[in-house]
């Protein structure tokens, strides 16, 4: 490091030094038009490119001595690149005149590179200069990324807190939500009826977290419909999400006391293909007039298909999904929707463990921090105090 | 449109096609054996297509070249997903969830930071950098700061919705409700076009069975 | 039962027929619709337009046959314009399904444009995982795609001498009916930072608005409509303008209906007053 | 071991998950990679106990001779044989890409083009001002309709230009509907971090099974 800093010192000693020869050949040069003139100097910096993996660093450069028509007619840069600036320099890349940086990637890390940039005009060689050496290395921390930092630590101990709270006997309120009442209802309903409960877990997979909100819900739906001694058939799209829903299924059976009502064949695979699975559903609704559907997770065109056709076949539908653009849809033809952050919800209050809860009102003050920041925000920019919304410009 | 060169084989597979299109839309009159053949059949199709798309694509690439070219690490994987088949035996099934647990882990540390990147971090961004001014460009950007705030407030879980909070919910649910209206308003379009390429599709059947 | 109770209970096959009939009657007899072009879908013209003749410009098809009818036709407008410019245009897709659609406009515009495979564009393939791929290209395009569709080497195509990544291309423009455009927002241009425009299905547009105001993207093209503007401006008046006159009738069917239903609905509230619930 | 071990695998991956994000160096970025990778290798695995599940049901199904059995053969019939298509000949052959071209892509475009009619229907009954939240949802519902096509230009055409339809439509689309979508956003955020802490730290565990996986 302290190599590099004497060496840029040197360049900007160099470059200085040379600047009055430089405006001095421009003057005797004026009267022989064909001369060419020694280039001017290139101040070139190198240096390691911040919270990356590795193997990349930043040239950066400028031209202290260029008038603005100088500038002007150059027209392109050649870097080029040597782990050794005595030796020969490979060119890399060219750049369109008005660049001042360019990132090279590729590199080794840990090793010296030297890099030249020369500007030309349409033949001449205009200005030169060499930088460096640059040592690229990947970072083991990403500084850009503190405040979201900041943000995951902090949410995750008043989450933690408020769930150890919770353990200990501190009782929360929650408001009611219109969906969540819904479902024991609609299980009633089902039971009365004496037809099965539709469950449509979506189109995602199990690493998404909507999925697996819907899984906890699916817990809560099928504990109830063992206990009523209903038929609960969930048609899967993707295999490993129906690898769980037969998990959670039997263990509902079971902790239920009724191992033997579990039939495989009730939660199975259609197929991987977002229509044909469409079709299919649509043909459950219609031929075993399900009591009640849910739709719950990741849901994108099939939405309203299912649904006017769940309503076709006269069921109780309740949704809930974090897809926006299908909120609309469900809103319109289903009983009850769950909209957005309310689906996360849901699976708290259906599980009915006071710990679950516990996150809820981390949530809550997650928004109220959210609102705070918004109001200060607005307040500061419009005062024109930029770097406090400059904060939140996360990389 | 006028009628192409079509042999045989081109009659008989948009044929085929043309008959698919007509047993699904026979389904909105009401369900009937052609709709429920037309079912059946994709369901097999598609299982069957994807199934070898993954093996020769994705088995291929990720699976077998990578240990063919000595990246002995991918055995883990490919015992994660084996252990997957346990679920075939009912005494081993839950051997299956150590890979669940692997998915799922997976999936949901993923989450944490990116979802509180993307979906709070980013929109937290967009919504506080600008100065309320006095033109049309502030006023818009005041009630879009309006709306943001009363519709979180919708959001909130644990606290009663009354007084001015539930005034302020109510705005809330109402900006939301306006938002849902143009979604769908939106959507028209896009599939009345499908429908449109449908109807296209059939039409075009037509003329090559009978002549423009 | 009166004529609004009957109003309030039309069965929804009539909805159906009417919305088929909609389709119908134009595809018989087509008219011309006028179309005004929005900014979002200029800006995105104007780009391509400011490029110089040999300029790169980086398309992905995203989309698969069932949003054909309304991505294709802004997919087929935006090549055109770009082989006009003599632009070089390098497309991959992310979309499983990708491959024929790509194939389908290319070979069909290049024909037209006079402009040949591996010299004036070029078609890397379909990659799944998007977020990977993405970051891979941004890299290197040929980490994810060492050959291009058909099999060749990327450094052997003369049109992919001398460009590497992203850095080289002077805009992304995804055409998607699916959620790769938050793949690109996030890992493209989030990570990359080039300029991306999106081309995207009318359902989808709402959501990506905000990224509009956010500068993430410098243009969307908004379904069917988006492409009768964009075929305005190109000058190619295609598939999107002929939708247009369908989209026309089937909107005002949709509406009538609507005003149908509340005509009905308050001229029999007060019978019914208290017994329908809120739609939630 | 059935409910301990997969625990500890969910916390350490989790956790491993949340930590890569705030570490750039190259061993993070390859480890994460592999990973998602082995998530997918996973998924190839499990395909085949999903294409197990889809052919013990049809042949139960036919096996019991369950009302609409033969509709089962069906699906058994062309899972095989599209399944031995791709196997002989791979997915490049043309068999293979025209029984998905004209069998089963006609059918996916088909069931999509129902939402034309489906909306219509969907409209037609929700679409009515019964409450305020229900005529907020028409009215701005019909005004976006009306703006995206020509169809609103023309018949405002008479008015101030920021009352004209497709304006009003932008006005929805650009103000209260990006605030709501802003809000919607910021609550799945915390709504997925909260569920994702809770799987992660064990206390959400009904994937194990009903019962928490006792």
């Amino acid at each position: 490091m302290k190599k590099s800093g004497f060496k840029f010192l040197v360049v900007l000693a160099v470059s200085i030094w040379l600047t009055p020869f430089a405006s001095f050949a421009e003057v005797i040069s004026a009267d022989s038009a064909f001369q060419s003139f020694p280039p001017m100097p290139i101040i070139v910096t190198v240096s390691d490119m911040p919270n990356d993996p590795g193997g990349a660093l930043i040239v950066e450069w400028s031209i202290p001595d260029a008038d603005s028509l100088t500038l002007a007619s150059m027209n392109v840069y050649q870097i080029s690149r040597s782990s050794n600036p005595d030796s020969e320099f490979e060119s890399i890349t060219s750049l369109v005149a008005g660049s001042t940086r360019y990132e090279d990637s590729g590199l080794e890390d840990g090793k010296n590179y030297y890099y030249r940039i020369i500007a030309f005009d349409n033949d001449n060689r205009l200005a030169e200069g060499t930088g460096g050496p640059g040592v690229p290395s990947g970072q083991w921390f990403n500084t850009g990324r503190i405040p979201i930092l900041i943000m995951v630590v902090l949410f995750a101990t008043t989450a933690i807190g408020f769930i150890v709270s919770a353990k200990k006997g501190y009782k929360f309120y929650v408001r009611p939500i219109a969906g969540i009442r819904a479902v024991d209802d609609a299980i009633g309903r089902a039971t009365e009826m004496g037809r099965p409960i539709l469950y449509v877990p979506g189109l995602g997979t199990a690493s998404e977290v909507a999925t697996i909100a819907a899984f906890t819900i699916l817990g809560r739906v099928a504990r109830k419909v063992a206990e009523y001694n209903t038929r609960v058939i969930v048609p899967n799209y993707d295999p490993v999400v129906m690898a769980v829903c037969q998990e959670v299924v039997k263990g509902a059976y079971t902790a239920a006391g009724k191992p033997d009502m579990y039939d495989a064949n009730d939660v199975y695979f259609v197929t991987q293909d977002q229509f044909p699975y469409t079709a299919a559903v649509n043909g459950v609704m219609l031929r075993q007039k399900p009591a009640t559907n849910f739709y719950m997770g990741m849901f994108y065109a099939e939405s309203l298909v299912l649904a006017e056709t769940g309503f076709i076949s006269g069921s109780i539908q309740i949704a809930g999904t974090d897809q926006l653009v299908q909120i609309p849809f469900f809103v319109s033809v289903c009983d009850f929707v769950l909209m957005g952050e309310e689906l996360y919800a849901a699976s708290a209050y259906l599980s009915q463990e006071p710990q679950q809860l516990g996150t809820l009102k981390a949530q809550d003050w997650g928004k109220v921090l959210v609102v705070v920041l918004i109001i200060v925000g607005m307040i500061f920019s419009t005062f024109g105090w930029e770097s406090f919304a400059a904060w939140f410009d996360v990389g | 449109m006028t009628p192409q060169e079509w042999g045989l084989y081109e009659y008989i597979f948009n044929g085929v096609a043309a008959l698919l299109t007509l047993c699904i839309f026979s389904f909105l009159y009401k369900d009937n054996p052609f709709y429920k053949f037309a079912e059946r059949l994709v369901a097999g199709v598609a299982t069957g297509y994807f199934t070898m798309l993954l093996f020769w694509t994705n088995f291929m690439d990720k699976v077998y070249d990578p240990l063919k070219a000595g990246q002995w690490w991918y055995i883990f994987p490919a015992v994660l997903g084996v252990m997957m088949w346990t679920r075939f035996s009912k005494k081993w099934a839950w051997v299956s969830r150590y890979s669940i647990a692997f998915y799922i882990g997976i999936g949901s540390g993923v989450s944490i930071t990116v979802y509180l990147y993307t979906y709070l971090f980013k929109q937290l961004q967009a919504t506080i950098g600008f100065p309320i001014t006095m033109d049309i460009a502030g006023l818009n950007q005041f009630l879009v700061i309006i709306a943001v705030l009363s519709a979180l407030v919708y959001f909130f879980f644990s606290t009663p919705h009354k007084g001015a909070l539930g005034f302020v919910s109510k705005i809330g649910i109402y900006v939301i409700m306006i938002c849902f209206g143009a979604g769908f308003g939106l959507t028209v379009m896009g599939r009345v076009a499908l429908l449109v390429n449908r109807v296209i599709f059939l039409k075009g059947y037509l003329i090559q069975l009978f002549g423009g | 039962m009166n004529i609004f109770q009957k109003m309030m209970q039309i069965d929804r096959r009539w909805v159906y027929l009417a919305i088929g009939l909609a389709v119908i009657i134009p595809s018989i007899k087509s008219f011309d619709v006028p179309v005004t072009v929005s900014p979002e879908v200029k800006r995105i013209y104007d780009f391509v337009d400011s490029l110089q003749a040999g300029d790169y410009v980086f398309i992905c098809v995203d989309y698969d046959p069932s949003s054909m009818a309304e991505l294709n036709p802004m997919a087929v407008a935006i090549v055109n314009q770009a082989f006009v410019k003599d632009l070089k245009a390098i497309f991959v897709t992310l979309s499983q399904f990708g491959p024929g659609l790509v194939e389908q406009i290319t070979s069909q515009l290049a024909a037209n444009h006079n402009k040949i495979n591996g010299v004036d564009y070029a078609f890397l393939g379909y990659r799944p995982y998007p977020a990977i791929t993405i970051l891979a290209m941004g890299v290197d395009f040929s980490v994810p795609f060492p050959q291009d569709y058909y099999g060749t080497p990327l450094d052997s195509l003369p049109v992919m001498n001398g460009i590497k990544n992203f850095d080289d291309v002077k805009g992304v423009i995804e055409i998607t009916s699916g959620n790769t455009a938050d793949f690109w927002l996030i890992y493209g241009n989030g990570r990359y930072g080039f300029p991306l425009a999106i081309g995207i299905t009318g359902v989808m547009s709402a959501n990506y608005y905000q990224y509009l105001s956010s500068g993430q993207l410098f243009g969307i093209i908004p379904g069917v409509k988006g492409a009768a503007e964009y075929e305005e401006l190109v000058g190619f008046p295609g598939e999107g303008k002929a939708q247009m006159a369908y989209q026309v009738i089937a909107h005002s069917v949709i509406i009538i209906f609507i005003i149908i239903s509340n005509v009905a609905y308050f001229a029999t509230r007060k019978r019914k007053a208290g017994l329908e619930g809120g739609n939630q | 071991m059935r409910r301990e071990i997969p625990l500890v695998i969910v916390f350490l991956f989790g956790l491993f998950m949340i930590v890569q994000f705030f570490i750039p160096h190259r061993s993070f970025a390859f480890l994460y990679q592999e990973f998602n990778n082995w998530t997918i290798i996973i998924g190839i695995f499990t395909m085949v106990i999903g294409v197990g599940s889809l052919i013990t049901v049809h042949y139960s199904k036919i096996r019991f001779k369950k009302p609409g059995w033969g509709y089962s053969i069906v699906t058994i019939v062309s899972l095989c044989g599209m399944s031995l298509i791709g196997l002989i000949g791979g997915t490049e052959n043309e068999l293979f890409l025209n029984l998905y071209r004209y069998g089963l892509s006609p059918v996916t475009s088909t069931m999509f083009s129902l939402l034309a009619y489906f909306i219509a229907s969907a409209a037609y009954r929700a679409f009515r001002a019964r409450t305020v939240v229900a005529t907020l949802l028409l009215i701005s519902a019909v005004v976006v309709m009306l703006g995206r096509v020509p169809i609103g230009q023309i018949i405002t055409a008479w008015l101030p230009e920021w009352l004209q339809l497709q304006n009003i439509a932008d006005f929805l689309l650009q103000t209260p509907n990006v605030a709501a979508k802003r809000a919607i956003y910021i609550g799945v955020g915390l709504g997925v971090a909260a569920v994702s802490l809770k799987i992660i730290l064990g206390i959400e565990r009904t994937w194990l099974g009903g019962d928490g996986g006792k």
